[in-house]
C-alpha cells in the first residue's frame, strides 16, 4: 500500500496562500488513491511556478524548458508506455508557449495525464496576462488590459474529442484529487484544468472569486454526451461548472502504434541485430 | 573514359527518379562503381529535374560537371544540358523530338510501347548501350515491377525485350565502360539512406521528426523498416516538439534522434540546450542546404557549420560528425549514438542534400560488435541513493532510467544538485559548469581524426569536411598526375578539434587551400580559431549544386600562377 | 475600377489539376468584387505549395517561414493599419507548425483574413499527413495510417469566438471569392478554411470527395448564433458544409488598442522628440 | 572611504527593491554615484534577495564584495552576508533580533511605526546615517506614496519624521560619505530602461516580446512610454511570434525590436534567418543569463555571445553590440537601429542580467540628432519598376514600403530574383548571397571600436567586453596605484571585429589576460579566429553574479609571480 509518507514532504518556493499548495496535496493524494509508488510514475514539467511542482514530491521527474511539457511527456511514453506520465504545468506553459502541443495532444490521444495549474497569469515572471487571463485584465505589462479574450481550454478539447476533459478547483482538494484519480486511470489523453487562486498576481480571479462560482456538476451530467459537454464547456463565468466534463473512448495512441507496456526499450540486442540483418538485404 | 556521367532529366512527376534507381542499382550489380547527384525543384510536377548517375569500373568517388550521357525524357531538358554535354557525349532523345546535330541518338520511343512505358524503354537502351546484361535488367524490371500484377510485369518486360533488341543492333559510337573488376556484392545506398541504416545498427529506439527536405528521408527510412526494427516514430506538430519528444524517450533509456535541415534546426536548438543540461543523450541529424531561411530548399549547401557549432544557449560539450561519403553516414552515425551516450548530450550528423541524395555502391554495412550500451556506469546505480548528476572525476554520471530499477531519477533543465532538483546555491553552480564541460575529455578521445591522402610532402594542401571529400580527392588526383605535389586533408569530425592530429601537416604544407561549400570559409576560420594557422586560399561554391572535381580545379587555376 | 487584369497572370510552380489554381482565381475574383487594388493589399503566406499563392498575384507580398504567416501578418497590420491583411497557407503551415499563432490569433481578433488551402495533406513536402488528415490516412510517414484524428479549424474557431468563421471549397470559385469578400470586410479575425484537393498527395480526399459531400449552408443558417454554429462545425463529414459558420461583432484588437489606419509608422520626428523628452523627466 | 558599498536584504515580497530605488534615486540626487546590483532568486516570495548600492562621491564603475553597511530585513539575512562583512562594515538591524558583538546597530523599528513602515524606517536610517538631507528624502516620499492619497503619504512621512529624529541623535563610527562634486542634474536608469529609452529615441514604433528574465524590464519600460511615445507594444504568444511580428511590422516600415534572454533567443534563430533573407531591419536585445536551458533565471552570464554571433542558418551579416555601461546601452541602442536600418539585417544589443538591472546615475540621455530614417536610398524609388532586391554596388537595395507609394513590395524567405520572386536560377543564387554579404562593409563602417584605457605601454592589459568594463576600469586602476603598468581594451561592439582598430594594443602588451563572465572564453577565441592573437591568461566568472574589480585581481595574483 502506498501512503501520502512515500511522497515526501518538501520546502517549497511558493508563496504563502499559493494555490499550488493545496494542487500539491491534491496530487498527491490521488497518487495514494490509485496506489501508485513513486517509482511507477514519471512527472514531466516546463517552467513557471506550477512546473516546480514535481521538485516537491518523490517520483521520477523530468523538469524540461517552459511550455514543452507535453512533448517530453509524449516521447518518455513511447520509449516507456509502462511508465504513469503526469505532464504538470501552468496556463502559459501549456496554452501559451505549448499551445501548439497541447493541440497534437488532443489529436494524438496518448495516453499520459496534463494537470494545468490554470491561474490566469503568469506567475514566475511575475504578473503578465496569460492565454487564460480575463479580456481587460490590468498587468504592469497590459496597462490598458488585457486586449485578447481568454482560451477556453475545456471547449477547445472538447470539440477535438480530447479522451477525457475536466475542470477542477484548488479549493476542493478532495473532488481535485478525484478528478485527477480518474485522469490517470483513463486511457489516453486526459485533461484536467485546475482554477488556481495566484495570490501574488491574480487579484480578480481571487480564492473567493473562485469559490463563489465553482459548482460541481450535476450528478446527471453525462459526460460522454458531447452536447452536453460543450454546453457546460461553453458557459459564462457566473457558474464554472467543475468536474468531468467530457469523456470517450477513443482508442490511445500506443494501441494504434502497437505499443504493449514493454515498449521499444526492452527490445534485445539479438532481436535487434536480426533485424538489421533483414533490413539490409533490400539494398542489395 | 575512366568514367561516364549519365543524366536523365524531364518533369518532376515523371517517374525519372524511378529510371534513375533502377539503371543504378542494376550497374551496382554488374560491379561498376557510383555516384548519383540528384538534381530537382522545390515543386511536385513540372519543372525540370535530373538524376546524374557517374559510372565508373574502377573506383569513383564525386560528381562531375560534363554530360557523356543525356537522356531526356522531354525536348526542353536538350535545351538546358546542352551547353553542358562532354565533347563526345551522346543525347539519347525521342525520335519525335526535332533536333539535328551529330551525337544525337533518336529512339523510336512509340514504338515500343510509348505512353508510361517510355521509361522502361529509356532504361533499357540506357541500360545496353552501357553494356548491361539483359538478364540483370530482367531482373530488375521484375523486383520493381512485379508486385503491380503479372500483367504490369509482363508488359513491362516486353517493352524492355523490344527496346534491348532494337538497341541491340545500333551501331554508333557511344564508347561504353570496360567490364568492372570481379564484382564482389555491394550495397548501393544514399547518404540519407545510410545514416538511417546507421542508426538502426545503432540500436535506435524512437525517431521524431517534422519533414523537411532535404532530411526527410532519413525520417522515411527508418520509418520503412521501423516495425521490423521494433523502433517507434512519430511525426512531431512541430520542430521543437521533435527534439523534446526525443529527450523525452532517451531520458527513458531510448536511443533517439530527430533528422531535420537547418531551419528546423533553428527551433531545436533551445532543445539542444536542454538535452545538455539534463545530460541527456540526443542525436541530431541536419541535412544542409542553401539559406538563409527558406532559401533553396531542394539544393545542396555547408553553410550552417557555424550554427551547428553554437546553435543552444551556454555552454555546454558536443560533438559534430560530418561523413565524407555513404560509408561514413552509416559509421559515424553509429558513432554519434556512442558518443553521444558516452558524453550524456547532444551529437550531430552534419551532411547536405548532395550527399543525402547521392546513391553509391558501398560495401555491406556490417553490425557493429563494440556499441550497444556503453553507458557501463548504469551497473553502479543504488537505488536508495541515486543522484542523476553525481559530481565524478571525468564529470560523467550514473545514468538510470525512470521505472527501470528502483532509483527515482529527476533531471532538471535548472541549476541543479547532484540530485536532480533545482537549485540557486551559487558555490554549487560552477561546480556543476565544470562537471558538464569535463564531459569532453570523453568526446575528445573518441574524436576521429581527419584523413590525409595524395602526396606525402605536398606543396599544395586541400583542405576540407564533408561531402566534398570525393571532388577534393579526384582534384588531388587529377593534380599529381599533372605533375604536382597535392594531397588532401579530410575532416568527418569537424568537433571538437584536436590540433596534435593535424598541425604538422597543415604547417608543412607549402600551401592550403580550403574547400567549402559556403561563401565565408566557417571551417577554414573554425581550424584559426583553434590552431592559430590561417588558412587564405579559399575554393567557396554556393549556388546549391556540389562541389565537384573540375570545380576545385578552376577554382585553382583562378588563384593564379603562384598555386 | 480594379479589374481582374490588375491582379496579372503568372506561371506556377503547381501540378496540372491542382485545386489551388481555383483558389487563386477565388481569391483574384473576391479582390475585384471588393475593389482593392494591389497596392492596398499585403499578401502574407507561409512555405508550401498553398503559401506560393501570393507570388502568382499582384500585390504587396511577403512571403515568409512555413507556419508563420500569422505573426508576419500581425505585426504588420499593426505597424499600418490601414493596409488589407491577408494571410495565405496550408493546412500543415496554419494547424501544425503554426498551431499556435492560430490559436492566439484567435484570442486577439486582428482585422486580418486567414485563407487556408486545406488539402488535408503536406504538398510540398511530398505527402506526409497533415493535422487534418483523416485519421487513418497512409502515407510513405504514416505506413499504418495517420494514428491521430484531424484538427477541426471551424469548431475550435467557433468555440474561441473567432470574429468571422467560414468554410469554402475550391471547386466552388464563385462561392468561395463570395466568402473571402466577406471575410476581408469582417472587421476582425477571419478564417476561410478552403477544402482543396491534392492531385498529387491525396487520393482520399479528391476532387469529388469533396464535390460529394459539400453543401452549401441553408439560407436559414444564422451564424450569429453560436450554438447552431457549433452544430455545423462538430457535423460528420457525410456532408460538409460551407459558407460563412459562425460571425460574432467583438471589437477588433486594433481598436482595444485605439489605432486608427494611420499606426504607428506616421508618427512625425516633432511629436517623437517631445514625446522623448517628457518621458525621460521620470527618470530624474 | 571613496565609496560604501551598502546592502538591503531580505525574502522577495519584502519590498526591499522599493527601499532600494528610493535611496538610490535620493543619493543621485545629492550628487553621487551609484552602482546597483540586484540579487534575485526565480521565486515571488520568501527566499533571500538583495540589493547592494554601491555609492561614491567621484566616480565608480563596478560592483564590489565586500559589505559597508548592511541593512537586513530579515534576521537569516545576517547570517548570510556576515562573512561579507568589510572589516569596518555596519549592520543596520531591527533591535528585535537576537544579536551581538561589534559594529551592529540596533533599530527599533517597530517604534517608527513598524509593520509595513519598516521600510521607510529602513530607508530613513540609511538615507541619514549616508548623510542625506531629510527634505530629500521627504520629497522622494511624497513622490513616491502621495498617489496613494494623502493618509498613506502622511503617514509614511510621519514614520520618515520620527525615524530621522532617532537616527539624527546617534553617535556611531560609520565612516559617511564627503560631499559630492557639485551635483549635475543627472538621471537614475539602469542597463535595461536605458535600452528601452534608447529604443524611444531612435524611433521604435512596434515592439513584440514574450516575459522573460531578464529582458521583461526592456518590455515593461517601453509599455510604461508606449501610449505617451505612440508606441505598439503586444505580447506574443511566443518567441517565434515575436520576432515575427518584428519583420512584419519592420517590413512594413516601422522600426521594430524585440528583447528576451538566452532561451527565447534560441527560439528566435530561425526568424533571424528570415530578417537576413528578406533584408528585415531587426533589433534583438538579449539579456543574458547563465545557461544551459533555464539554468539560473535570475543571474547574471555571458555565456551567450557565439550563439548570438552565430544563430540562424545560412550566411549573412550581423552586428553586435555589448554595451559596457549604462549610457552604453543608450547610445548603442540608438545606433543599433541605425545599422539594422542601414544594413536591412538583424542587429544585436547584447547584455546580461547584472547591467539589466544596475542602475547607475548618468549624465542626461539626448535626443539623438543624427538619426531618424537614414534610409536615404527610399527616395529613389519609382514604384513602376521597383524591385526590393535590385543588386546594387555595395548591396543595399531600395526599401519601399506596402501601401505607402506606389510600389508593390515583394519580399521572400525563398532565394528569389531583384523583384523578390521565389526563383530557382541557379546562375543568381550566388549573386544575392554575394549582394546580402556585401552589406557588411556598410557595418563595417559604423563599427564602435574597442575603447583603450590605462597605462600607456601596459605589461598587463586586460581585454573584455560587454558588462565588465567597470570591474575591469577599477582593477585597473588598482593595479596602477599598485605600481604595475595595467591598462584595459573593452569592447562594446563585439561583432564584426576590424582588427587594425586594435591589433597594434594587442601585440604591443606584454601579457594579456580575457576577463569574461562565461566559462570557455567565448571572446577570446573570437579574437583569435579573427586575428589569429592567442590569449593565453583568463578570468573566468560562470556562477550566476558579477565580475567584480576583486575578482579579477584574485585572479591576476592566483596566476602566480609571472603576471
Ligand atoms: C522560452 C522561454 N520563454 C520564456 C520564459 C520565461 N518564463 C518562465 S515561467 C513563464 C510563465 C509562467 O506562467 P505559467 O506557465 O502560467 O506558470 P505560473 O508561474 O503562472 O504557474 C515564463 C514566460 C522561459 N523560461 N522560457
Ligand atoms: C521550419 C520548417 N519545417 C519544415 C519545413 C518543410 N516544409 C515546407 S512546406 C511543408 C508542409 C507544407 O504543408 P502545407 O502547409 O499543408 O502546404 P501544402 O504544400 O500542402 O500546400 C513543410 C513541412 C520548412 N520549410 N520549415
Ligand atoms: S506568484 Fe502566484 S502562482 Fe506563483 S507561487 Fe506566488 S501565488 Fe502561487
Ligand atoms: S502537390 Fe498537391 S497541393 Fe501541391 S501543387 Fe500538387 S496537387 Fe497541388
Ligand atoms: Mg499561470
Ligand atoms: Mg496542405
Amino acid at each position: 500500500m502506498v501512503t501520502l509518507a512515500d511522497y515526501g514532504e518538501y520546502e517549497t518556493a511558493w508563496c504563502p496562500g499559493c494555490g499550488n499548495f493545496a494542487i500539491l496535496n491534491a496530487v498527491k493524494q490521488a497518487l495514494v488513491k490509485a496506489d501508485l509508488a513513486p517509482q511507477q510514475v514519471l512527472f514531466v514539467s516546463g517552467i513557471g511556478q506550477a512546473a516546480k511542482l514535481p521538485h516537491y514530491l518523490n517520483a521520477n521527474v523530468f523538469n524540461g524548458l517552459h511550455g514543452r511539457s507535453l512533448p517530453v511527456a509524449t516521447g518518455a511514453k513511447l520509449a516507456n508506455p509502462g511508465l504513469v506520465v503526469i505532464a504538470e504545468s501552468g496556463d502559459g506553459c501549456n496554452y501559451g508557449e505549448g499551445g501548439n502541443h497541447f493541440l497534437a495532444a488532443l489529436r494524438r490521444n496518448i495516453d499520459i495525464t496534463l494537470l494545468v495549474h490554470d491561474n490566469r497569469v503568469y506567475g514566475l515572471t511575475k504578473g503578465q496576462a496569460s492565454p487564460t487571463s480575463p479580456e481587460g485584465f490590468v498587468t504592469k505589462a497590459q496597462p490598458l488590459g488585457n486586449p485578447s479574450i481568454p482560451f477556453n481550454p475545456i471547449a477547445v478539447a472538447t470539440v477535438m474529442k480530447a479522451g477525457f476533459v475536466a475542470r477542477g478547483f484548488a479549493g476542493d482538494v478532495e473532488h481535485l484529487s478525484d478528478l485527477i484519480v480518474q485522469a490517470i486511470s483513463h486511457r489516453g489523453f486526459s485533461l484536467v484544468d485546475i482554477l488556481q487562486p495566484c495570490v501574488s498576481f491574480n487579484k480578480v480571479n481571487t480564492f473567493s472569486w473562485f469559490k463563489e462560482r465553482c459548482r460541481k456538476l450535476d450528478a446527471n451530467h453525462d459526460p460522454t454526451d458531447i452536447h452536453a459537454a460543450l454546453e457546460v464547456a461553453m458557459a459564462e463565468e457566473d457558474e464554472i461548472p467543475i468536474g468531468v466534463i467530457y469523456q470517450n473512448d477513443r482508442p490511445p495512441f500506443e494501441d494504434k502504434l502497437g505499443l504493449t507496456a514493454n515498449g521499444p526499450v526492452k527490445t534485445g540486442e539479438t532481436e535487434r541485430r536480426e533485424a538489421f540483418e533483414k533490413i539490409l538485404s533490400a539494398y542489395y | 573514359m575512366t568514367s561516364i556521367n549519365l543524366c536523365i532529366c524531364g518533369e518532376a512527376g515523371q517517374g525519372l527518379v524511378t529510371i534513375g534507381q533502377l539503371l543504378a542499382k542494376c550497374l551496382v550489380r554488374a560491379g561498376y562503381h557510383i555516384v548519383v547527384t540528384q538534381s530537382y525543384q522545390s515543386r511536385i510536377r513540372g519543372g525540370h529535374n535530373a538524376f546524374f548517375i557517374r559510372v565508373g569500373a574502377s573506383p569513383i568517388t564525386a560528381p562531375v560537371g560534363p554530360i557523356d550521357l543525356l537522356v531526356p525524357l522531354n525536348e526542353e531538358s536538350i535545351e538546358i544540358h546542352r551547353g553542358e554535354m562532354a565533347a563526345d557525349g551522346w543525347i539519347f532523345r525521342d525520335a519525335d523530338y526535332g533536333m539535328d546535330g551529330d551525337r544525337n541518338l533518336p529512339v523510336p520511343y512509340a514504338s515500343f510501347g510509348g505512353g508510361i512505358y517510355v521509361n522502361i524503354a529509356a532504361f533499357a537502351v540506357t541500360g545496353c548501350l552501357l553494356g548491361l546484361d539483359t538478364s540483370l535488367m530482367e531482373g530488375m524490371v521484375r523486383e520493381a515491377f512485379g508486385k503491380k500484377g503479372d500483367a504490369a510485369s509482363e508488359k513491362n518486360l516486353s517493352v524492355l525485350a523490344r527496346t534491348v533488341e532494337w538497341a541491340k543492333n545500333l551501331d554508333i559510337d557511344f564508347k561504353g565502360l570496360p567490364a568492372p573488376a570481379s564484382p564482389s556484392r555491394r550495397m548501393m545506398v544514399n547518404g540519407n539512406e545510410a545514416i538511417a541504416l546507421g542508426a538502426v545498427a545503432a540500436g535506435v529506439r524512437c525517431g521524431f521528426f517534422y519533414p523537411m527536405t532535404p532530411a526527410t528521408s532519413i525520417i522515411l527510412t527508418l520509418i520503412k523498416h521501423a516495425r521490423e526494427a521494433g523502433i517507434v516514430m512519430e511525426q512531431a506538430e512541430d520542430e521543437i516538439a521533435a527534439v523534446n519528444m526525443a529527450i523525452g524517450a532517451s531520458f527513458c533509456g531510448a536511443r533517439s534522434m530527430v533528422a531535420t535541415s537547418g531551419g528546423g534546426y533553428a527551433l531545436m536548438t533551445e532543445g539542444v540546450s536542454l538535452a545538455a543540461m539534463t545530460e541527456t543523450p540526443l542525436v541530431i541529424a541536419i541535412a544542409q542546404r542553401p539559406g538563409p531561411a527558406t532559401g533553396l530548399p531542394t539544393r545542396t549547401e555547408q553553410g550552417d557549420l557555424e550554427f551547428v557549432l553554437h546553435g543552444g544557449h551556454g555552454e555546454f560539450p558536443r560533438a559534430v560528425f560530418a561523413p565524407g561519403d555513404v560509408t561514413a553516414c552509416f559509421a559515424l552515425t553509429v558513432k554519434a549514438f556512442d558518443v553521444a551516450e558516452a558524453s550524456q548530450g547532444p551529437v550531430f550528423i552534419l551532411t547536405d542534400q548532395f550527399l543525402a541524395d547521392s546513391y553509391r555502391a558501398v560495401e555491406p554495412f556490417t553490425w557493429p560488435e563494440a556499441t550497444g550500451n556503453p553507458a557501463e556506469r548504469d551497473r553502479e546505480i543504488s537505488p536508495e541513493d541515486y543522484q542523476r548528476y553525481a559530481l565524478t572525476d571525468d564529470g560523467v554520471s550514473p545514468r538510470a532510467f525512470p521505472g527501470q530499477s528502483g532509483a527515482l531519477v529527476v533531471a532538471d533543465s535548472d541549476e541543479h544538485t547532484e540530485a536532480g532538483h533545482i537549485t540557486e546555491d551559487l558555490r554549487l553552480r560552477p561546480r556543476m559548469v565544470r562537471k558538464r564541460l569535463r564531459k569532453m575529455a570523453r568526446i575528445r578521445e573518441a574524436v576521429v581524426p581527419p584523413v590525409f591522402s595524395g602526396d606525402a610532402s605536398p606543396e599544395l594542401l586541400f583542405v576540407c569536411w564533408g561531402s566534398t571529400m570525393g571532388a577534393v580527392e579526384e582534384a588531388v588526383e587529377t593534380l599529381r598526375r599533372e605533375g604536382r605535389r597535392a594531397a588532401m586533408l579530410h575532416f568527418s569530425q569537424v568537433w571538437p578539434l584536436r590540433p596534435g592530429d593535424f598541425m604538422d601537416t597543415l604547417e608543412s604544407a607549402e600551401k592550403v587551400v580550403a574547400v567549402e561549400g559556403n561563401a565565408t570559409s566557417q571551417f577554414a576560420r573554425l581550424i584559426r580559431r583553434e590552431t592559430g594557422f590561417a588558412i587564405t586560399r579559399h575554393v567557396n561554391r554556393y549556388d546549391g549544386l556540389p562541389i565537384t572535381p573540375g570545380f576545385i580545379l578552376d577554382g585553382i587555376a583562378r588563384m593564379g600562377k603562384g598555386v
